[in-house]
């Protein structure tokens, strides 16, 4: 007689997934997301495999040898100062990489827990937090950064450092926002309801939900980075270091022979940066569409 | 200066001379390279965009230090005397007719033009004169420790003041009188920071208040003077734009330009783009790597500056390790200058070997240190305190590019690549060249670092004779004369003297020997490892005619014209 | 001939996660001043069918991909976009089931109306703001001149579906399509809208398709009513017979479901167990049978067509007389509809065909544990 | 409304009270002296403290900032240590670039990037979406420097269409001074000829600096207007048989609006100050370059004052964007 | 499974006194000003007896969620007290709070939004148990699993996500969260509001089942009369933020006093055509006022049919109707209660009027009514 109710599922429970794989499969449909996966993987893994991939040693080299058009020996060519542009690209992707997560982790830490504070307390806490937030969105972001770079001393670190500066009051203010919404919802209301406090709220049910944008926002964040990195470049405030190859500084340092003969030196690191910002960004945007079932298109 | 961008004529011509022309100096490289072709009659009238590298700072003649300024000085002010175009000491009548010197060498009588005027209508007379060599001598207290050339000419202001006295000996006559002999005096005077500015002006538009009073609008609104051109119109980081004086007072070298525009471009890419897509006619320093793209170009021409400048790697021998001169060798015997000059000044610089040019006729081959020697620097070094792996502070400036030092880092790059090869170890040390590079090195706080030298003056007293004529160092910048010492440590008794005799010596066949012992003794001691003698160049559209080079950078608008096309 | 005839309706959509088979061969008819009522549960594609026939599907999933629909004559599926535009608020006008967002929020209530009648007649601003008024008038607003300035969020749920209903009306049109009107409003507010919506298409003799939930407001509302599931029509006939001899197993399970005021409160709900099936599968068999508690072995292979119920004479689709038709190849009987399950000896609900068990077996094996949903003896 | 722009005005003071804060502190922290980068690198010990003393930097920082915020309340910005200029005087000489500039950025980024975004929604899901998408993307992941560059050589000394720095034609109109070209060239000259040619002059330049904009406009515009293509109202206004282009005009954009407006506004105060590298490139006086020769000069009136007045701006912009929601969205204006 | 309207009550487990609930408007930029309040909750008094159920309706605005909340203490209570089990719920904090929060429960409207997306069923179910600190890990984890069948899901699906469910098999784990603790009152927010017909009859009944099996006490709120009338006892009508008539189900439903209830209970359409075509509503004007301005006096007076009838009477707007004990258990808020009774009006919209003279809403005449009112219902198996 089990028959009698025997019900069809609901159609959602037919798939067997969590709600992150369902997300992961939207992502894996999502052509372009794909795209921005593999860059982006590949960038990674350029980036973690340097020692293995690079066929020279990135910092070696002879002027006498500068400006080898691409060729067999040196698949990209060599730069001014006769290393191996491909070399040279593949451990810049170590500190491109090293750029972004830095500085992205750095923002985010303290993002995070500035904008948890504000959005849970609430009230007049948060009402002047917020006016801090303000007053930081409201000065000249790359201003900023030259500012901190310039107090700090050019580095790859101290870039990291200022542009985590400018990414605090975005990611703190995304997460408040989402958390101000979730703070009312009916699931926190039921959760406070059956007993549960402040601090296992926040953290089992607001954070986890209210980290989406955020996680959306720190990739895009991540692809900024690199860009950001370059264009301090270009105005002379790059990563000084000779001896660490940047893609930023590298398009900085040869862009000018864009069509003086040696244009490949300065294009393979503009291709380098514009292909992985390309694949942060087709990422960021990819997951915010499918971390956000509304967005499904 | 060697912070300074450039500029300044020189020439010791000590010989003093009532003639029009002075005779060619002894000492000065020769004219420029090259001349923009004059390609048949002028034509009047047109507008030039010339393409800067940035705003002029200031036109108050008498603060003016930067190579921008200069430039747009030398065309709305005269000096008293003036560089015959392309020469860098050749003298020639500017405001003053002729000159007199007295016998003990310290008195100074200019006769000046007649019925000339300062474009706001003010006579130019003996008393506008005297005005503006007062106020040099007694600079308002506001502006002293801006006027660079002031102080080095003239030491400092009232008591100080090289200058004596002032007088007044008829309508178009006036007097200087020195309080001790000044060899070079007269071609100081042909700098652009003593130019003529109209005492009307200048009273009107509060020249004498503090630069940072909001009263003080001289110079961006009415700089006047009796050039050529006059001063037009300035908008900050826009443009600055200069016109033809319609009364100047020598209607033969009156301007063919209607207008020009200084157009700041800081980019060189930006700047070469800007002239190859015609939105300027001219540029001043094309790239070393860009020179074949200006020949290659049929509508543009390239005008090429002799060289007046060095480059160099410089150690401070008071700290370790190199104060051992084996490492000093060792450091000079690794760097293949041959290589650096045409990787990154090819067209522009040739290989140096001595802090004096060879176009100087006290310039001798360096004898102690011979050329690119890997294994000798190897050699050397295993000998030295300090064998291989060696570790150095090497200092190089972010953010420039100067004629002699046009990649910093690249520079940089490779030559730490030569040298580790043969067992140093390089610990880069970089600092921002606006940000307190200059600073720190001249307090000699750099154990080896990049510097170079822009002559102001033809003549070594300008370059050797600045950085190691004294042997004791005040190293606080108090001293304003050879405070060079504190960044080169160079602390030899027999190199000061043999310096010192050279620069007081009046006679200059023998100054030559003097310079070319004492240049000897500096090489064995080697306090640096000169790199490159570089010049510069400025890429023009073809329809640009008349531009005279100077090595000096002091070019005259007045000659140039533009042919219609 | 009828107002409006739909003939084997076919609307599916095309998905990233596959086809849905939205409605699966929907005919009806509908003569003028003839009020529909079309029930059945969330997702059975009672909204798809009237989108179909305003051929307002959203892009680009939603696809007609079969059968006709005829308005006076004239068949819609084949009429070109601006063709069908000229029929959209003028012969057909529709009324959603949320006031709140179905009213553009930034245009005030004057634009919005005055753009309607505008659409379809030359007349001028002043002539269309006068029509405007008297429609508001007319949907019982207060101080309709001024009013018309207000923009939707001025107004309160019940006096928006009164807009949305004057503008609906606007034009006149021969058939108004009202998609569950009330839902979103309070009952009280719920009866205003209703009178009003009866007495104005009463009065001006509208033909209504009338969506909804709730089997109260079709009681009351509608001369004809259909019972949908799963996109499918299962039950068709005059509102009277289908609530006095609910025959559907579906249709007597829905009845049976809801508590009713106008019954003893000791009467005990029969829930439909289960849910609606999932509509991304193509249909095999009769929908409702999993949940059906006198589904057959056919039940499971064959989809009943719609039949009528007593087999018997003309198949009537429209008037007072319309046949009451019933998909089922297991009529309950009166008495089992009566009592809400089936009532023969030893009936058991055939058992799923082998292979067709689908993983939620175990789930079911649950459900039968739960006391309430202990086995009929 | 009045009221609440009066309180919105009213915020501007802790705001910008903060903003000084922090300027004050960056402009200290930053290593060396501004009088040790006017006087030179041979300046005497005396000279630094007596130019510090003239600027006041030898006061205690407290008291400095005290100092300074009695000269804004009397309407002194200082001066600046490089130029020797009043900051303000040098700050209205560059506005009208920067402005013109944003102007036209914004023109293309707006102009190009929501007819865009609306055609990429309303395909949502074809190959002309994902086309749009990955273009405007491609957009933000260039180095601007380097597309700057890329435009130039291509438009500038390739092609020869389009001049590469300036805003103007210096040849051939050397009495015009800054001020707002594109206005003065059509309303005080009255030159046509003028006009197009600054307009030509801020093609290039617009087009670098636009591209980061147009990018996030094409984003934001087609995910709005999907969204607002899905809203019951927009449904109700075809089921009421409106003009495709009434309903995409009068009900979907204005709908979609409101984060569209967000967008443009938040871009347009960053553009304000933000276009260090595309004013580099382009050689273009405006006030981005400005503050950052500042901060390479360690002028540090300027980088305060002139930071300020952007800041002021900016939160203006976000002003005049919160007001234009009321206008847009007749929910907040009632309320 | 149901039960009789007059189940014998046991002590009182809950004593709701003069409950106020107010939101305050504040204003202001910088320095928030108090400009109002929204008076959500005014008054309200009632108790509840062990076993028993208490509806409350009303229409939406009323203050039914925000009573419910100010019982189980999401909201804190403006004035008034809520003693349960002889305690102030409105001033116990701390450990005796949570102690408290253990043995009363709620259940909300919305299955989507109740459910945080991102933990799986299992550990929302075992959340009170987590912060109630309720056994050993092991000993929660069956107990989960023992939570989930008796709601009628399969216990293996602890381990899937909210979203995976169908809307009636997220409110069963919303249920299941609730029975967690084994408390003693459940308040139901509208459980069943947002669920389709079929769907909530399995639900009312699994919380008639429960309350059967584990002798709960429910505060069931909903805004539809039948669905309230069928699962509760007794019945509050909220108007307003205040109780206007208190009484058993079967009396409100046959016998209502206050004209709003009678108002209520005449706009709930029945599903069928015969009675639908005979009944006539009481078509209330205009929409519920704002609770920041309630209406002074009796703050149905705006809308009211009695009043109209009875030639407006200033009392209704001067004087605040007492909640009258008007027969034993029967509260009615209103001055001229006696005059609703036996009225037109009550009789009609209970059904037991007379059929009017009202227009037929169709335009054809339907068929006799051969089934009529014949009681089509027969005793439930094991009722
Ligand atoms: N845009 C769409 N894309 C995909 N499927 C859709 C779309 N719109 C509707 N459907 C599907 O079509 C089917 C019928 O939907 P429809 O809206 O007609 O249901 P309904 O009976 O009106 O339900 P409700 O009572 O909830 O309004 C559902 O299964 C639904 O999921
Ligand atoms: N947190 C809150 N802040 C301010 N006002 C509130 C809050 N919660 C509820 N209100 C207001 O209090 C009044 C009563 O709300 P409540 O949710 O209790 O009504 P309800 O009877 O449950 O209505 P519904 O049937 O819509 O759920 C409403 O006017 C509501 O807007
Ligand atoms: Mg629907
Ligand atoms: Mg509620």
């Amino acid at each position: 007689m089990a028959a009698v109710t025997a019900a069809t599922p609901a159609p959602a429970a037919t798939r067997h997934r969590g709600l992150w794989a369902d997300a992961a499969s939207r992502l894996v449909h999502n052509g372009p997301a794909m795209v921005g996966l593999v860059l982006v993987v590949g960038f990674i893994a350029v980036a973690l495999f340097a020692p293995i991939l690079a066929p020279y040693n990135p910092d070696a080299g002879t002027i006498i040898n500068r400006f080898k058009p691409p060729s067999p020996e040196h698949l990209l060519g060599t730069d001014l100062q006769g290393r191996d542009i491909l070399s040279r690209i593949i451990w810049g992707a170590r500190s491109s990489l090293w750029v972004a997560v830095l500085s992205v982790s750095a923002g985010l830490a303290v993002g995070l827990v500035y904008g948890a504070i504000a959005g849970y307390l609430g009230g007049l806490v948060d009402f002047w937090m917020m006016r801090v937030v303000d007053v930081m969105l409201s000065l000249p972001g790359l201003l900023l950064t030259i500012t901190i770079v310039v107090f700090l001393g050019p580095g790859l670190n101290t870039i990291a450092f200022a542009i985590a500066v400018e990414n605090i009051p975005i990611f703190a203010r995304l997460l408040r926002g989402s958390i101000l919404g979730l703070k009312e919802t009916d699931y926190v209301m039921a959760s406070r309801s059956v007993g549960a406090r402040g601090q296992r709220i926040l953290l089992i049910h607001i954070m986890p939900n209210a980290i989406t944008p955020v996680i959306v926002a720190a990739t895009l964040a991540l692809a900024t980075a690199i860009v950001d990195a370059a264009g301090l470049g270009f105005l002379g405030f790059g990563p000084q270091d000779p001896a660490t190859p940047e893609w930023g500084t590298m398009l900085t340092d040869t862009y000018r022979y864009l069509t003086s003969g040696a244009a490949f030196t300065a294009f393979f690191p503009g291709v380098a940066i514009v292909l992985s910002v390309l694949g942060f960004n087709l990422l960021g945007d990819g997951l915010r569409e499918s971390l956000d079932p509304r967005l499904k298109r | 200066g060697s912070s300074t961008a450039t500029t300044a004529p020189s020439a010791a011509s000590s010989a003093a001379s009532t003639s029009a022309a002075s005779q060619a100096a002894s000492t000065a490289p020769s004219a420029a390279a090259s001349t923009a072709p004059s390609g048949g009659t002028p034509v009047n009238g047109g507008t030039m965009i010339f393409g800067s590298a940035s705003d002029p700072s200031t036109l108050d003649a008498i603060l003016i230090q930067d190579g921008e300024s200069f430039r747009i000085a030398q065309q709305i002010y005269e000096t008293l005397i003036k560089l015959k175009p392309g020469t860098a000491s050749d003298l020639e009548p500017g405001l003053a007719k002729s000159w007199d010197v007295s016998p003990d060498g310290l008195t100074y009588t200019f006769h000046l033009q007649t019925g000339v005027m300062f474009t706001d209508g003010t006579p130019f007379n003996a008393d506008a004169a005297i005005y503006n060599v007062n106020r040099w001598k007694n600079l308002p207290e506001p502006l002293q420790g801006s006027d660079y050339y002031d102080i080095t000419v003239f030491g400092g202001y009232g008591a100080d003041s090289l200058i004596s006295s002032v007088n007044k000996i008829d309508d178009s006559t006036f007097s200087i009188t020195l309080k001790s002999p000044k060899a070079d005096f007269l071609t100081a005077m042909t700098l652009a920071p003593f130019g003529m500015q109209s005492p009307t002006a200048l009273q009107k538009y509060n020249a004498d208040l503090a630069p940072t009073d909001p009263k003080n609008t001289y110079w961006q609104t009415a700089p006047t003077g009796t050039g050529p051109f006059m001063f037009k119109e300035f908008v900050p980081g826009d443009h600055y734009t200069i016109v033809k004086n319609p009364n100047y007072w020598d209607p033969a070298n009156a301007a063919h330009l209607d207008s020009v525009v200084f157009k700041p471009i800081a980019d060189s890419a930006n700047r070469l783009a800007a002239l190859k897509s015609g939105t300027v006619d001219i540029i001043d320093f094309v790239d070393a790597n860009q020179l074949n793209d200006v020949k290659s170009d049929n509508t543009l021409q390239l005008l090429m500056r002799s060289p007046l400048a060095i480059g160099k790697y410089a150690f401070n021998q008071t700290q370790k390790p190199f104060n051992d001169l084996k490492v000093r060798e060792a450091a000079a015997y690794a760097i293949d200058k041959q290589a650096l000059v045409s990787a990154f000044f090819p067209g522009l610089g040739t290989v140096a070997d001595s802090d004096l040019i060879n176009t100087f006729p006290a310039y001798e081959p360096n004898q102690t240190i011979t050329g690119y020697d890997p294994q000798k620097a190897k050699d050397l070094l295993a000998s030295s305190t300090c064998p291989a792996p060696c570790s150095i502070d090497f200092w190089y400036p972010d953010n420039t590019s100067r004629p002699y030092m046009v990649d910093p880092k690249g520079e940089f790059e490779a030559i730490r690549q030569m040298l580790e090869a043969v067992g140093f170890k390089v610990n880069p040390q970089h600092k921002d060249w606006h940000g307190g590079y200059l600073t720190a090195e001249a307090n000699g706080q750099y154990p080896s670092f990049f510097i170079g030298w822009i002559y102001d003056y033809g003549d070594p007293a300008d370059g050797p004779g600045l950085f190691y004529a004294t042997s004791t160092a005040k190293c606080n910048g108090v001293s304003y004369t050879t405070p060079h010492n504190c960044e080169f440590g160079e602390d030899n008794p027999a190199v000061a003297a043999a310096m010192a005799k050279a620069i007081a010596e009046p006679d200059a066949a023998t100054r030559t020997q003097d310079w070319k012992d004492a240049m000897k003794l500096i090489n064995a001691d080697v306090p640096d490892v000169p790199l490159v003698w570089a010049g510069s160049a400025l890429g023009a559209s073809t329809s640009i005619h008349g531009y005279i080079p100077s090595p000096t950078q002091s070019e005259y608008f007045n000659l140039v014209w533009k042919s219609n096309s | 001939m009828a107002l409006l005839d739909v003939r084997d309706l076919v609307v599916r959509f095309r998905t990233r996660d596959g086809t849905v088979y939205a409605v699966n061969g929907v005919s009806f008819a509908l003569e003028p001043g003839e009020t529909l009522g079309l029930v059945g549960e969330s997702g059975c594609g009672k909204s798809v069918t009237n989108l179909a026939i305003m051929r307002l599907l959203p892009k680009p999933a939603g696809h007609i991909e079969g059968g006709a629909v005829t308005l006076d004559d004239q068949d819609l599926i084949g009429l070109s976009e601006s063709e069908m535009r000229a029929i959209r608020g003028r012969d057909v006008a529709m009324i959603f089931q949320d006031p709140m967002s179905s009213l553009n929020p930034v245009l005030t209530i004057e634009e919005q109306m005055v753009e309607t009648i505008q659409a379809h007649e030359k007349v001028s601003d002043a002539d269309a703001r006068k029509r405007a008024i008297e429609l508001l008038g007319m949907v019982g607003i207060p101080k309709p001149e001024t009013r018309l300035k207000s923009f939707p969020h001025q107004f309160s749920g019940g006096m928006r579906q009164r807009v949305m209903i004057a503008m609906a009306l606007a034009l006149r049109p021969k058939l108004l399509i009202a998609d569950e009107p009330t839902t979103a409003l309070d009952v009280t507010i719920q009866a205003q809208v209703l009178e009003l919506l009866r007495d104005l298409t009463g009065t001006y003799r509208t033909a209504v398709i009338l969506i909804t939930h709730d089997l109260g407001v079709v009681a009351g509302m509608t001369q004809r009513t259909m019972v949908m599931y799963a996109g499918f029509i299962v039950e068709a006939g005059t509102t009277r017979a289908i609530y006095e001899r609910p025959s559907h197993p579906y249709t007597v399970g829905l009845l049976h479901s809801i508590p009713r005021l106008d019954r003893g409160t000791s009467e005990p709900l029969i829930p439909i167990e289960g849910s609606p099936p999932d509509q991304r599968q193509a249909p095999v068999g009769c929908p409702f049978a999993p949940r059906c508690a006198w589904r057959v072995a056919a039940c499971w292979t064959d989809n009943p067509t719609l039949a009528a119920r007593d087999g018997s004479g003309p198949i009537r689709e429209t008037g007072p007389d319309a046949t009451h038709r019933v998909a089922c190849h297991n009529l309950p009987t009166p008495e089992e509809a009566a009592v809400g399950r089936p009532l023969r000896d030893g009936f058991r609900p055939a058992p799923p065909p082998g292979g067709v068990e689908d993983e939620l077996a175990d789930m079911v094996a649950v459900e039968a544990g739960a006391p309430d949903a202990a086995p009929v003896p | 409304m009045l009221k609440y722009i009066a309180r919105r005005l009213l915020m501007l003071i802790p705001i910008l009270l903060g903003v000084s804060l922090v300027l004050i502190g960056f402009v200290h922290l930053l290593p060396g002296d501004p009088c040790a980068s006017m006087l030179g690198e041979h300046a005497t010990v005396e000279k630094l403290a007596t130019c510090r003393h003239s600027y006041g930097l030898d006061l205690p920082i407290w008291q400095q900032y005290v100092d300074y915020m009695g000269g804004l309340l009397h309407g002194d910005m200082g001066v600046s240590t490089s130029t020797r200029l009043p900051v303000l005087d040098q700050f209205v000489a560059r506005f009208p670039a920067t402005v013109e500039l944003t102007f036209a950025a914004m023109l293309f980024a707006v102009g190009a990037g929501i007819p865009l975004g609306i055609a990429a929604a309303k395909r949502a899901g074809s190959a002309f979406d994902t086309a749009a998408t990955i273009l405007s993307l491609l957009g933000i992941s260039i180095p601007i420097f380097f597309l700057g560059l890329l435009l130039a050589y291509l438009f500038g000394v390739w092609l020869h269409w389009l001049p590469t720095a300036g805003r103007i034609d210096l040849h051939l109109y050397p009495d015009v001074g800054g001020g707002f070209l594109l206005f003065n060239s059509l309303v005080i000259y009255h030159d046509p000829a003028m006009f197009i040619d600054v307009v030509k002059h801020l093609i290039l330049p617009a087009l670098a600096l636009g591209t980061i904009p147009l990018a996030y406009i094409v984003r934001i515009t087609r995910s709005s207007v999907l969204e607002v293509l899905n809203e019951d109202y927009v449904r109700t206004a075809r089921a009421k048989g409106l003009q495709q282009r009434r309903i995409d005009n009068r009900h979907v954009l204005r709908n979609a609006l409101v984060p569209i407006v967000t967008v443009i506004g938040l871009q347009t105060g960053l553009l304000m100050g933000g276009a260090v590298l595309t004013e580099t490139i382009f050689s273009w006086g405006g006030v981005g370059s400005w503050l950052f020769q500042a901060v390479v000069n360690n002028d540090f009136r300027v980088i305060e004052s002139g930071t300020l007045i952007l800041a002021t701006i900016f939160v203006l912009v976000n002003l005049v964007v919160d007001v234009s929601y009321a206008f847009l969205n007749p929910r907040i204006r009632y309320s | 499974m149901t039960k009789p309207a007059e189940a014998a009550p046991g002590d009182t487990l809950l004593r709701v006194d003069g409950l106020k609930v107010w939101f305050p408007i504040t204003e202001g930029l910088i320095f928030q000003h108090h400009a109002g309040d929204v008076r959500a909750v005014d008054g309200v008094s009632f108790d509840l007896a062990r076993g028993e159920t208490l509806g409350l309706v009303g229409e939406s605005g009323c203050g039914k969620s925000t009573t419910g909340r100010a019982i189980v203490r999401l909201y804190r209570a403006t004035a008034g007290s809520i003693v349960f089990d002889g305690v102030d719920v409105a001033t116990v904090e701390g450990q005796a709070l949570q102690r408290m929060r253990r043995r009363m429960q709620m259940i909300f409207q919305d299955p989507y939004a109740s459910l945080d997306p991102r933990q799986t069923v299992g550990s929302i179910v075992r959340e009170p148990l987590d912060v109630h600190g309720v056994g050993t890990s092991s000993e929660r984890r069956e107990r989960v699993g023992e939570l989930l069948a008796t709601v009628g899901l399969n216990p293996a699906f602890g381990s899937r996500y909210p979203h995976e469910f169908s809307g009636g098999q997220r409110q069963r784990i919303g249920v299941a969260r609730a029975l967690a603790l084994q408390p003693e009152l459940i308040v139901a927010d509208e459980p069943v509001s947002a669920l389709d017909v079929s769907i909530q009859a399995q639900i009312i009944n699994l919380l008639e089942r429960l309350q059967a099996s584990f002798g709960l006490t429910y505060v069931f709120i909903a805004h539809d009369l039948s669905v309230v009338r069928h699962v509760s006892n007794r019945i509050a009508v909220m108007y307003l933020g205040r109780i206007v008539e208190l009484a058993s189900s079967v009396e409100l439903n046959e016998r209502p006093l206050h004209p709003y209830t009678v108002a209520l209970l005449s706009a709930v359409p029945v599903p069928d055509p015969a009675r639908e075509l005979n009944r006539r509503r009481i078509i209330l004007q205009g929409d519920v006022p704002s609770p920041v301005n309630p209406p002074s006096g009796c703050h149905f007076h705006t809308r009211c049919w009695l009043r109209e009838r009875l030639g407006n009477p200033e009392r209704c707007v001067a004087e605040v109707p007492a909640a009258r004990d008007i027969a034993p258990g029967r509260l009615v808020a209103c001055h001229f209660a006696e005059d609703v009774d036996g009225s037109r009006e009550q009789r009609q919209s209970t059904g037991q009027g007379a059929p009017s003279t009202a227009p037929a809403p169709s335009s054809y005449a339907p068929a006799p009514d051969p089934a009529g009112s014949a009681p089509t219902a027969s005793p439930a198996p094991g009722a």
